[in-house]
């Protein structure tokens, strides 16, 4: 039986990729063309006209390895930041059997929904009013406004995955003469190790790609990320724009790169099964 | 003393009691089942012995020791439970070293034991697979031999083959009881099905809302009932209960029928009580005098016997008779067994006499 | 048995409340007070000092209505596109069984985790080329931009909870005597009620909130998102910062109110249950 | 011809067969239970009585007609899903009226036969709830009304009690039966449940790998069993196997035991076969001579039986036996009764005679 017409389910699915998949081929396509194919009308959809033209130009004309350098730092440190908070009180949450829990729970339900721009403005009175905005320092601002956007959805997911691990576990280390620290520490924790995977992604992917605190917090020049440095030649009267699109490959790479070798652990993270 | 001791247990989850003055005493070696429908207490009893649960009051006494306030650590027990619990990160033989290794046992030794649970549970090829790689009867032994190896002073099992299809119920219930034979520590096993408990247990405990209601072997239990609660509950095919009132020694049934009953002598007239009649009690017979009348409703072929439920004039019965006779229909009549009936005194539902 | 210490559970909570909660406190309280108090160091972190100076001059120097006007259109529109096709995909993709259900499955994973900063330079040049950025009409663009960033999530949670209703009740339907299309209109539809209005509370929220393809693509002005507008007084050098806090709680509070008005089923829809 | 006649189906899924050419007839009124082991098809076959599957070959007719290309909605049957498969949103009364609304019955026709449904399956209390407000078993008394009402020509039942505890299991059992009896229709019901199939059926389909093995009653299926596979299926405590080979008309087991079996007599000697013993056609005696030398492994006590699990030098024996007698343990013999041992043919599995 087939319950939905093929030629419906075919229309969405054409639906579907139009909007999800046709911008990164463009980008991809775009970012290795001159800029005069890229520029034609109508469009050139197949690839062809191959050239290195738009990376070439782009190492030797703007800082681009300072601000792959900044990426680094912002990502590294809102990871390590997030993923340790996260698990502590994912951790919490799902083994705890008090009130509390029930609350912080709808808290994080409410959290989750928060979106960074929402969280900007407060964040940059506090930070401004700790000093925290000036030079450098600034990389600081965006790791903890990366931490505050993306802690909620990290610790539900590692509460949603401590959850299916079932307690008879941790029980029957107890049993076997673990303290309770102790079971926690060598059944728990390893077996959690899909869904650090998991989180550790999603807030690298988050960190890595972060243009609205970068772009509001960190005073610019060198001292950029390279996802928010990628907007800024749009609008510009004669755009290159074979090496924006070369900008936005180039900062959407790790991304991608990271996706494809953790992407196993990453759905069964997703999947929140522990087996 | 040898063997357990639980004296006076009580616990309440907030307001609600869950166990209320708990008490029983299992010589070494022995079986024990705790069996009961859901929530009467069974899974919190067997939590608390574990030490995973505390109690409020009362004390529980290992070989002597009160164990009572001991980690789970401390009190020398190992566990089997319902979901198996395995570690997943860890093979299986990991899982069955485990608690040796917590306890700093010698190497050898760990080995020696790991070779002794695989030949008793078969599962020497299964050891270097991780436990998502087994079926639920694999895990379900790896577990148990998790438990083996630690060679406890008491065993604890929760529920621990409601997970598993009928026919490999059967066969790990079997293999629970041949270790069990073989290692000689008191078992206490938990679970809702009364036919596993009765077939497993020496020691049969039957619990109702965190109280036991009765205590025994499992054949005394399922002839000698103390209550209508125990003599529903155990036993397949179920009994049958039929209103009756007292009239001169006999038992007067709904439609008149008249049944003597012995243990009915000494009663005064009038006294409301109910007939208590397990399907293998009562016979089909023609619609003769004496015999209960009735209409065959349904009839169930198990293999040897056939289940009749008839409707007749006293209530709803099952009678149990052999495969080869003809298959009834229609309008028959049932003879009850007096000295099998069992009498409940109404509305209380204690056993007479 | 307590498996964690409680003081380390405490400390996990606390330090989870600090980086999700405490912005929007202070938002909301930096919101009706003078500006006088909300600069003052040490902060004052208890509740006082209520002043509505800030969302008076508000309404009087800025184009705050037509702020509010524009994000409403961007709004709906992109919600109303954006739930059609996940519908429409989402229960193609649950109930097909053919191979390529699964790799538009993966197609969707990887798309999920496309972030807007991957999509905003391609999309930019597609929308440029093709005429879309000139005036009012970019509200377009920030529809379908919004509608390619939203899509995969919203027709993953579409799948999932198609996924969660038993192919069993529409074979039901079936055998009751319908078609296989009122089978899905009388059956499956009304079931996922609580899904669509989920996907729905996401996308408005996404829309409602997006701050980098308005940024972007509008032309400023009057013609921009309240949440855009939000955060383009930050970095004036004489900040009013109650009128800042101000802005971004008026941002903020049909997020609010949306959520929970329809909490409920926006919960039961991210747990999938039909029961 | 009035009733159910299924001819040579055929289904692959891929290249994968599920149905190998199956065949078979159910005169007006039958009860048709088909079982397996899960994998054996049973379930594709009734979902291509239902026309949610279509089939690569062979045909099916119902009172005649054949309705193999038919829509599900044209085919006048009516069907009850193991997740009982209750429309969500609507209430228990508009999911029972829902076929009914679909084919524009008259709206005092639909409440009539609501109320009949209410009746009979005692859920007039829950009309107005919704299917998630309702236990598992009422659920599904919901949907056999929803099925009910249809007044349907053919009823399919796909493993509608594997759900539901043993409790409710049984009296759902003996509903569903009832119901059949009492509507006349044919009722098809699928099952891995072989204690089910039996106490249900009229006529039993064993099926393996997608072919039927054998159909009968359900007593001659147990009595009379084609192959090894089906007696071992069939019957609760299961069948043994004691490999043994032919000699002058004996059966000589493992450890040099010989028994005389009837249908032995015209057998060639050294001809390879197993001889099936139920449990309840051997019995314990003690170590006399001609008896086959076990040790009682493990005892369980089923009630008003006991199961004795012996390993004896021929292999492993189960012995029922009266829970009067005393427990045995240690050294016994046993003793089969020839007249009642199947002999099946090695490697074949096929009976002999």
């Amino acid at each position: 039986m087939r319950p939905i017409p093929t030629a419906l389910r075919t229309l969405a699915l054409v639906a579907f990729a139009t909007v999800a998949i046709i911008p990164v081929y463009w980008m991809a396509l775009s970012a290795f063309r001159p800029n005069a194919v890229v520029m034609q009308w109508p469009p050139a959809v197949l690839p062809g006209s191959f050239s290195l033209e738009a990376m070439r130009s782009l190492f030797a004309e703007t800082p681009i390895l300072s601000w792959l350098a900044t990426s680094l730092a912002v990502t590294v440190g809102s990871t390590l930041l997030t993923v340790t908070i996260a698990t502590l009180a994912g951790y919490a949450l799902s083994r705890s059997r008090s009130r509390l829990t029930g609350l912080a729970g709808y808290a994080i339900l409410i959290a989750k929904m928060l979106p960074g721009t929402l969280l900007i403005v407060p964040l940059y009175v506090m930070f401004f009013q700790a000093g925290l905005l000036d030079g450098r320092q600034a990389v600081i601002a965006v790791i903890l406004a990366n931490c505050s956007f993306a802690t909620p959805f990290a610790t539900w997911m590692m509460k949603a995955f401590f959850d299916g691990i079932p307690k008879e576990i941790e029980e029957a280390a107890l049993i076997d003469g673990c303290s309770p620290f102790t079971a926690m520490l060598k059944t728990v924790l390893p077996a959690a190790a899909p869904a650090l995977a998991a989180v550790t992604i999603y807030v690298f992917i988050v960190a890595w790609n972060d243009f609205l605190f970068a772009r509001t917090f960190l005073p610019g020049g060198e001292t950029m990320t390279i996802a928010a440095a990628s907007t800024q030649f749009l609008g510009e009267v004669e755009m290159a724009w074979n090496k924006v699109m070369a900008v936005a490959l180039i900062a959407a790479a790790p991304v991608f790169a990271m996706f494809l070798i953790l992407e196993r652990q990453f759905v069964a993270g997703l999947t929140g099964g522990t087996h | 003393m040898s063997g357990l001791e639980i004296e006076g247990l009580r616990k309440a989850f907030g307001s609600t009691p869950v166990l209320r003055d708990v008490s029983f005493e299992a010589a070494a070696g022995s079986f024990v089942v705790i069996v009961g429908p859901s929530g009467c207490g069974k899974t919190t009893l067997l939590r608390s012995l574990a030490g995973l649960e505390t109690v409020d009051r009362g004390a529980i006494r290992l070989d002597g020791r009160d164990i009572s306030d001991l980690t789970p650590a401390a009190r020398n027990i190992a566990m089997v439970f319902q979901n198996y619990a395995l570690y997943p990160t860890k093979s299986v033989r990991e899982n069955i070293a485990f608690g040796l290794r917590q306890r700093r046992t010698p190497r050898a030794e760990i080995a020696r034991r790991i070779a002794d649970a695989c030949e008793a549970l078969q599962i020497g090829h299964l050891l270097d697979r991780r436990p998502s790689q087994l079926s639920g009867g694999q895990r379900q032994r790896v577990a148990i031999g998790r438990a083996m190896v630690r060679d406890p002073a008491l065993f604890l099992f929760d529920e621990p083959l409601s997970n598993l299809d009928a026919g490999l119920r059967n066969d790990l219930r079997i293999e629970i009881k041949r270790i069990h034979n073989k290692m000689g520590t008191i078992s206490v096993f938990v679970t809702h099905d009364q036919l596993e408990a009765m077939s497993l247990a020496d020691i049969l405990v039957v619990m109702r809302d965190g109280r036991i209601e009765q205590i025994g072997a499992p054949y005394d239990v399922f002839r000698k009932p103390v209550n209508k609660f125990v003599a529903g509950f155990i036993g397949t095919p179920a009994m049958h209960f039929l209103a009756a009132h007292v009239e001169d020694g006999h038992a007067v049934l709904g439609g008149g029928s008249r049944v003597e009953i012995p243990s009915l002598a000494a009663v005064p007239n009038s006294t409301l009580v109910e007939i208590g009649v397990r399907p293998d009690d009562v016979s089909l017979v023609g619609q003769e005098s004496g015999a209960i009348a009735g209409l065959v409703d349904v009839t169930q072929e198990l293999g040897t016997n056939r289940l009749v439920r008839v409707n007749t004039v006293a209530g709803e019965l099952s009678v149990l008779q052999s495969a080869h006779e003809p298959r009834p229909a229609g309008p028959v009549g049932v003879r009850l067994s007096p000295q099998r009936a069992l009498v409940f005194l109404r509305p209380s539902g204690e056993i007479l006499g």
